[in-house]
């Protein structure tokens, strides 16, 4: 019963927001949901490591380690952007971009995408994984267009558009392995566990197929090229905290979609086919993500780019596919989703501090809010991969895997690209945090960023010492590495 | 460079032999240098008759350095200034200053008789006076303009050889 | 717990607390200086323990998630923590009362100053690669904040910044690169481990390891090409900052070179020494020109440290050229010589950053044209600098004279005894190193005479203040060390042999007299400075009882009997340079501008003529701006990629899958 | 420290500060006689020196003690120099301070006090002659050294007395062409260094040619004399170390009356040789415009780095 608890949790807090609507009594509740799923997660990830995957539902649900710690990063971002909601609705409403309403199906909204997400990652069938990644498109979609602004309502379209081709590849994918599955001695049918165990069986042709199928169209849900188009657009209208759990986890679940497929592959074809398709896939999206921001102009853009980056990175490591460079890119996982939702949340306050998302909008940000910059620019920082935060030591295992394996060249590109984009990135972000303040007098009082820094103290606190992440990381590359 | 050469070999010594010292009237304070004086020129409002005349002194002819005389930039390195012309109103504050500017033991020669006593500018309006009325003037040598060998009969006195 | 460990767990704890401490304590300057002061000298303590001898390997698998972190200290890592320590000691003292500017008391920046004194004493501990990478990307991070500390005031903070954070990255990844190649063969991650594989490893690897980490270290230690970003940082960051940069931090790119050419990789071939010879004898001739040319203070000690750097880089491949051909007593007086220098710059460098902080607090300008006749209002801190110049300038009594002629001597007797490359090399170099040194005077007493002697050129100057106790305290520390290193190097030289162990054989004995090992060669620093004393004594003296007019007369300067001279008349420090900068024409391409602006009655008369100078980096405009200008473009072209329009975004994954199958189909 | 050092120590300084100003005055009677006139005679600029030390020192208003100290400065490294290079023995007082460096850098380091000192008094003509002094040396500097370095290669030490008693022993060195080379080299730098023609005008009075005067017209009286008697030594010392460097024959290799006085005797023969020479060079030279002064200076380089070459490719 244990595995239906995260996805029950957010549904009674939707139920909750149903019921009553968002108002001060249960501005809180969200956050305390996202409290109890991480507790719930911790649980989940300490029993899974001692004791092996478990199932639930009649063999609907299953958590092996790679579920659990997926459930984990779900929980950590979801309680960062959970607890930054209830100040941000409340500078909205104040503002008179939003209502009690409005904030009612937010959190309504956000809470059935948790359990969406939670239901991706627990889900045993492959069928169920599309199935609630689908139902994220279409809770998000909504969420995009919140704002119901000309932009924001042209973002959520590109981004059903888009995604819909993604996803509907995938379906065809799903379809094909279904095939190819039932076809072979081992009848597997779409049970991850028992696909990737009976994976030998899968007629190669038909799998070749397949998986490059659903690599496409999970990759176009995990912003990967060449189906990220939807991503800038859908990242930079979003509400903040809806952005931070999209580029957080939204992105990451999608990814863990690949990983599983990945595991089928390299049992079916070999682990050269997948991991030529992702090497490209993710050298691909570092190249556009770098092309892309050198000339960047808004803020939030360039937070959703960075993302493609980073997901470039984590395909890098999973093509890899060694134990290194797979614990490696989980790890990378988590502390880009840590990261990239405290520069969201932040991004939101300057957004709702200066009134516009461009950068040369921003001017002085230190001098005039010095603790929300400071947040920013550590969290750039942390994006660049400068230590203490944990996706130094990740792009670090990546990049040592990477030698290991023999990638010396592909890495090297990857790497100078990783600069290139550090660099914009740092550019970018000093014209918007540096320099004197203008002249026109202070806004509001500059809002104590707590949430931020407690997202920033556990980034840099997982890359000084992870505690027992890594004992959770390492039984997780153990069902992700074929040994045939 | 050959033709230099020759030319010094052909033309040989130039200085005139040197005529007997003067009479020994040297000014006190030219004692204390000891056959070593240090030149600084001012041309306070000369008409550069004197200069000429100054210039052939120290030329190879007359060779006013034989004696241990020597034109110098700096009145700082000087022990002598060499004064000519009258004291323009212009000229005036400057060679106060550059006496100032010279270390004691020091003297100040006139040379020309428009530094001795105004000459022919003696009342024109742009005139401040004679070099005596100015700054102490330790000797004087006549002539409109003087001749070289009496500009070099009076460094002597002061070289005392 | 030996010394060396207990020192090194000391210099962490107090750089931490003290950072924590800063957070909270009202009273936060005071607090950060006794704790900086306490961490360095904590560190000073474990790095002289390592030199002679104590050493330590402490394993801590729970940091650093998936690599795990490893320290060690041996002599060479132990001369660099006690040279970072000095120099934290000084800064710190400084410290106290620098950082009640406005910008610099602020919480954050207070805090992050004994963080990157603790990075930077635990780079040269580091016993893994992924330890080292971590600390030196800590380095590279706490040095980034610090350097944008007073971004509100200038403009050009900011471009500073990026600069150097876009450099330092590409710098981090490059050593990321070779020291990762050299992993993925080894195995492990531990320095002991890559010691032990580099035997098997292939010349092609090798190389490209050692070129991948000398281009790293080489960046950070400002060497040309790589330079660029250390003439705008230096400048820019904080006086004390700027003076752990340039005596501490650049340093460890030093380290780092000598820790992975001679420790882990054992030596190599004859072209990287004198690829490392080449850049380290370009550096050391460029950066002095630069410096000749420059008029800002800061600016012109931030590319004299590219030309130390570059002079200790020619110590270091000279090293490696002799034991490469199997010399290793040369090898080792090389390497003493680099070391050395390294010693004695960080000491001299910190004098200079500190007493040129000292005259930015107390005029508000860098620019040596508007400063001047500091002299009788600020004493302490001219005599400071006026040492510190001494000791820049390679002139005896002076710190650099003793490495720089130890460095000469080994070049010297190296001609004879190595191959055919080190006979082409050997000379060039000589004459780098002296070219460099005839130019370092220059530059030193442009410095010194037109910032700090003469009368002031602008309001400011004659403005000026002497600095508070603790600065002047500070710069205290910094002079004392660099007359010590000055007139009895001997102090030093037995840890910095023990250091030089890596690479060759004891190279020089003697306290008074300093003699060279193997090789014939003696000085006596202390004997020369004594000599100096005793005849400027013995002829003050001689004089006194000679002249006869005792009296000193007090007169105005000669000014011609005009009007008084003015301090528009002086020399700035543009126009001192101008005869150098005609001669280096065709090196350094200056840009001239002269305007002139005529009375509005004629145009034959004129009213104003105005002179301006400015000599860009040469290298810079050649290799930077190409390489950003293809960046920029690669942006624009980007741009066409995302053009809004949902029909191209599925366009792009119609083609994708179309091709995809195509490719499917036709591979089966 | 040998007895024989000592002596040289003892004899050395004594020989050059009593006979630099008559070189000097040497130098000044040849250049007199050559131009058809009589000249003031050999002692003439002993007597200079003895009136400027009766005269009154002035401090100029706003000059701080660099301005005073750098006579005395430049006198004493002078001095130090005069003490340690093998002039008349080959033994050293100061053993561990002939070396070739130091010695460069000692005279390097009285160069720089009075451009320091023509700054600190804040004229134009100060820090213009400074400009231009600290020009020239930063371009004889490596001229100097890499000549320098030329000779030592061979003897393997920068010792002087060692340099000079190698040549001592094997006289075809002088005429190798390393060494020929280097000569030409040294010589060049000499004339820039001691501020001779046609680098710079020794008897010039025209401010916007000076060199070296422009940096003194601050000074008077006794620091006067002193910055007189320094250049006179530069010069014999430049001179001194020039002959012994090539010729070093007549140098007292013990410490017997004789050997000492055919010391001095060579030495004195030698440097007054030297002089005369240089004199009647500057006769047939005009001074060169400032600028082009860096060529000069950058021919005399290549020829020290062809002797470097020569040393190592001829040896």
């Amino acid at each position: 019963m244990m595995l239906l608890v995260p996805v029950v949790l957010p549904l009674l807090g939707a139920l909750v927001y149903l019921l009553f609507g968002w108002r001060r009594a249960t501005a809180w509740v969200s956050a305390v949901s996202a409290g109890l799923l991480l507790a719930v997660a911790v649980t989940l990830a300490a029993g899974v490591t001692r004791s092996g995957p478990r199932t639930a539902m009649a063999g609907l649900l299953r958590a092996d380690a790679l579920s659990a710690y997926m459930l984990l990063v779900i929980a950590a971002v979801a309680v960062l952007a959970t607890a930054a909601t209830p100040a941000f609705l409340r500078t909205e409403i104040n503002a008179g971009r939003a209502t009690a309403r409005t904030g009612t199906r937010h959190s309504l909204l956000v809470q059935l995408f948790l359990a969406a997400m939670t239901l991706a990652v627990l889900a045993a069938n492959l069928g169920v994984v599309w199935v609630a990644i689908e139902a994220t498109t279409i809770v998000t979609a909504f969420l995009v267009g919140q704002r119901r602004t000309r932009a924001a309502v042209e973002a959520a379209w590109k981004y059903v558009v888009i995604c819909s081709a993604g996803i509907a590849l995938a379906l065809l994918g799903t379809i094909v392995l279904n095939f190819a599955s039932t076809h072979a001695p081992g009848a597997a049918g779409l049970d991850l566990a028992a696909l990737a165990a009976h994976a030998d069986g899968l007629d190669p042709g038909v799998t070749r197929i397949a998986v490059v199928l659903l690599i496409l169209g999970f990759g176009t849900k995990a912003g990967l090229a060449p189906l990220h188009a939807w991503l800038p657009d859908a990242h930079s209208q979003a509400p903040a905290p809806v952005s931070a759990l999209m580029s957080g986890v939204l992105l990451s679940v999608a990814f863990y979609a690949i990983l599983r497929v990945k595991v089928i592959a390299d049992g079916a074809l070999g682990t050269g086919f997948a991991r030529a398709a992702l090497l490209v896939m993710a050298l691909t999206s570092l190249a556009l993500a770098a092309a892309l921001l050198i000339g960047i102009r808004d803020y939030k853009r360039m937070l959703a780019y960075s993302s493609i980056e980073h997901l470039g990175l984590v395909a890098f490591g999973a093509a890899l596919g060694s134990p290194a460079a797979l614990a490696a890119a989980l790890l990378h996982v988590l502390g880009h989703g840590l990261a990239k939702a405290v520069l969201f949340l932040g991004a939101g306050q300057v957004l709702q501090l200066t009134g516009t998302s461009r950068v040369d909008g921003v001017r002085g940000l230190a001098s005039r809010h010095p603790a929300l910059a400071g947040c920013f620019g550590l969290g750039v920082l942390a994006l660049v991969g400068l230590p203490p935060f944990s996706l130094f030591a990740s792009e670090l295992g990546i990049a040592r895997a990477a030698f290991t394996a023999g990638l010396a060249w592909q890495t090297g590109l990857a790497l100078v690209l990783v600069l290139v984009i550090g660099a914009a990135l740092v550019n970018h972000t000093s014209r918007m945090l540096l320099g004197a303040a203008h002249d026109h007098p202070v806004p509001a009082a500059s809002p104590v960023p707590v949430v931020l820094l407690a997202g920033l103290m556990v980034c840099a606190a997982l890359g000084i010492a992870a505690g027992p992440v890594p004992v959770l990381l390492n039984s997780a590359t153990h069902t992700l590495v074929v040994t045939r | 460079m050959l033709r230099l050469w020759r030319k010094i070999r052909t033309v040989g010594r130039v200085a005139e032999p040197a005529p007997l010292p003067p009479a020994t009237d040297q000014p006190p304070a030219a004692a204390a240098l000891a056959g070593s004086v240090q030149i600084r020129h001012v041309d306070a409002g000369s008409c550069n008759g004197c200069e000429v005349e100054i210039g052939s002194a120290f030329g190879p002819v007359y060779d006013g350095e034989r004696y241990g005389a020597r034109l110098v930039a700096s009145p700082r390195h000087a022990d002598a200034l060499l004064v000519t012309g009258v004291v323009t109103r212009n000229m005036a504050e400057p060679l106060r200053r550059t006496f100032e500017a010279v270390p004691a033991p020091k003297l100040v020669v006139a040379v020309g008789d428009c530094a001795r006593n105004c000459g022919v500018f003696a009342g024109a309006y742009g005139v401040a006076g004679a070099v005596g009325d100015i700054v102490p003037v330790d000797l004087e040598i006549a002539g409109c303009p003087p001749r070289p060998e009496a500009i070099v009969d009076g460094l002597r006195k002061l070289t005392g050889r | 717990m030996n010394l060396a460990a207990t020192g090194l767990a000391c210099a962490v704890a107090i750089g931490v607390l003290t950072a924590l401490a800063a957070l909270v304590v009202p009273a936060r300057s005071a607090v950060v200086g006794v704790g900086t002061v306490l961490s360095g000298a904590a560190a000073m303590l474990a790095g002289c323990a390592a030199m002679s001898g104590v050493s330590f390997v402490v394993a801590l698998p729970a940091l650093l998630p998936l690599s795990g972190m490893l320290f060690t200290l041996d002599a060479l890592g132990g001369l660099f923590v006690a040279v970072t320590g000095a120099v934290a000691v000084a800064v710190g003292v400084y410290g106290i009362s620098y950082t009640r500017a406005p910008d610099l008391r602020a919480r954050g920046v207070q805090a992050v100053l004994p963080l990157f004194v603790v990075a930077m004493v635990l780079v040269p501990a580091a016993a893994s690669a992924g330890a080292f990478l971590v600390c030196w990307e800590l380095m590279a991070l706490f040095s980034l904040l610090l350097v944008v500390a007073e971004h509100r005031r200038r403009p050009e903070v900011a471009s500073a910044g990026r600069w150097y954070a876009v450099m330092t990255h590409l710098g981090f990844l490059s050593v990321l690169i070779g020291l990762m190649v050299f992993v993925a063969r080894a195995g492990d991650d531990s320095f002991s481990a890559l010691r032990d594989s580099a035997r098997h490893l292939s010349p092609l690897v090798a190389g490209v390891v050692f070129v991948l980490a000398l281009l790293g270290f080489a960046s950070k230690a400002g060497i040309v090409p790589l330079h660029a970003w250390l003439p705008r940082a230096h400048p820019e960051a904080p006086s004390h900052v700027s003076a752990l940069m340039s005596a501490a931090m650049v340093n460890l790119g030093v380290y780092g070179l000598v820790r992975v050419g001679f420790d882990l990789l054992g030596g190599g071939p004859v072209w990287w020494w004198l690829l490392v010879l080449v850049l380290g004898a370009v550096s050391a001739v460029y950066g002095i020109l630069q410096a000749a040319m420059s008029t800002d203070l800061k600016r012109l000690l931030g590319q004299s440290t590219t030309e130390n750097m570059g002079l200790v880089l020619v110590g270091v491949g000279a090293a490696g050229l002799f034991a490469s051909s199997g010399n290793r007593t040369l090898a080792g007086l090389a390497l003493v010589a680099a070391l050395l220098h390294v010693v004695g710059h960080a000491a001299f460098k910190t004098l200079l950053f500190l007493a040129a902080g000292s005259v930015l607090h107390a005029t508000g300008t860098r620019d040596l044209d508007e400063l001047g006749g500091l002299r009788p209002v600020m004493p302490v801190t001219t005599a400071a600098f006026g040492l510190g110049a001494l000791a820049a300038s390679a002139l005896p009594p002076g710190t650099a004279f003793v490495s720089e002629w130890l460095l000469l001597q080994a070049l010297i007797h190296g001609l004879p005894a190595s191959g055919v490359a080190a006979a082409v090399a050997m000379p060039v170099a000589v004459a780098a190193v002296a070219l460099t040194a005839g130019l370092a005077v220059a530059t030193f007493v442009k410095a010194f005479g037109v910032g700090f002697l003469a009368k002031p050129r602008s309001a400011a100057a004659a403005g000026a203040h002497e600095s508070p106790v603790t600065m002047l305290a500070g710069m205290g520390i910094a002079a004392v060390a660099c007359a010590v290193l000055a007139l009895a190097p001997a102090v030093v030289l037995p840890g910095i042999e023990a250091a030089a162990r890596v690479a060759g054989d004891p190279a020089v004995s003697g306290a008074v007299t300093l003699r060279l090992t193997g090789v014939t060669g003696a000085l006596s620093p202390v004997l020369l400075g004594l000599a100096l004393i005793v005849a400027v004594v013995a002829l003050a003296g001689v004089v006194r009882v000679v002249a006869t007019h005792r009296v000193r007369r007090e007169a105005r300067l000669w000014d011609c009997g005009g009007g008084p001279m003015s301090p528009r008349m002086e020399y700035t420090a543009t126009s001192f340079a101008e005869p150098l900068q005609r001669v280096f024409d065709d090196v350094v391409q200056p840009e001239l501008d002269v305007d002139v602006t005529h009375h509005e009655e004629s145009r034959y008369l004129v009213r104003a003529v105005e002179y301006r100078r400015k000599v860009p980096d040469r290298i810079e405009r050649r290799l930077y701006q190409p390489v950003l200008r293809f960046v920029a473009t690669c942006g624009e072209r980007g741009r066409v990629l995302a053009t809004g329009s949902v029909h191209r975004y599925l366009g792009y994954g119609f083609y994708t899958v179309c091709g995809l199958l195509l490719l499917l189909a036709v591979t089966r | 420290m040998s007895a024989l050092g000592v002596v040289g120590g003892i004899a050395q300084p004594v020989l050059i500060v009593a006979g630099s100003p008559l070189l000097v005055g040497v130098m000044r009677q040849v250049r007199a006689r050559l131009e058809g006139r009589a000249g003031a005679g050999v002692r003439q600029p002993w007597r200079d020196l003895r009136k400027l030390l009766r005269k009154e020192t002035i401090t100029p208003r706003g000059t701080s003690e660099v301005f005073r100290i750098a006579p005395l400065l430049l006198v004493a490294t002078s001095l130090v120099v005069a003490v340690v290079v093998p002039f008349v023995t080959t033994d050293s007082a100061i053993d561990p301070v002939a070396d070739l460096f130091a010695v460069v850098a000692l005279l390097a380091l009285g160069a720089v006090a009075l451009a320091l000192a023509g700054l600190d008094t804040g004229t134009a003509f100060g820090g213009m002659g400074a400009s231009r002094e600290m020009t020239i040396l930063a371009l004889v500097e490596p001229t100097l050294l890499v000549a320098i370095f030329a000779l030592s290669v061979r003897v393997g030490s920068t010792n002087l007395g060692a340099i000079v008693s190698s040549t001592l022993h094997d006289p075809a060195r002088v005429l190798s062409p390393a060494s020929l080379l280097a000569a030409v080299a040294l010589i060049v730098v000499i004339v820039a260094e001691t501020g001779r023609l046609p680098v710079d005008n020794p008897s010039t009075h025209l401010e916007l040619t000076m060199v070296h005067e422009a940096m003194v017209l601050e000074y008077a009286g006794p620091d006067l004399a002193l910055i007189e008697l320094a250049s006179a030594m530069r010069l014999s010392v430049f001179l001194g170390l020039l002959a012994n460097l090539f010729l070093p024959w007549g140098i007292a290799t013990a410490a017997t009356p004789a050997a000492l006085v055919v010391g001095v005797l060579a030495l004195v023969v030698k440097v007054g040789l030297l002089g005369v020479v240089l004199a009647a060079g500057e006769v047939f030279l005009a001074k060169l415009r400032l600028f082009r002064v860096p060529e000069l200076l950058a021919g005399s380089f290549l020829l020290a780095l062809l002797a470097v070459a020569a040393s190592y490719f001829l040896a």
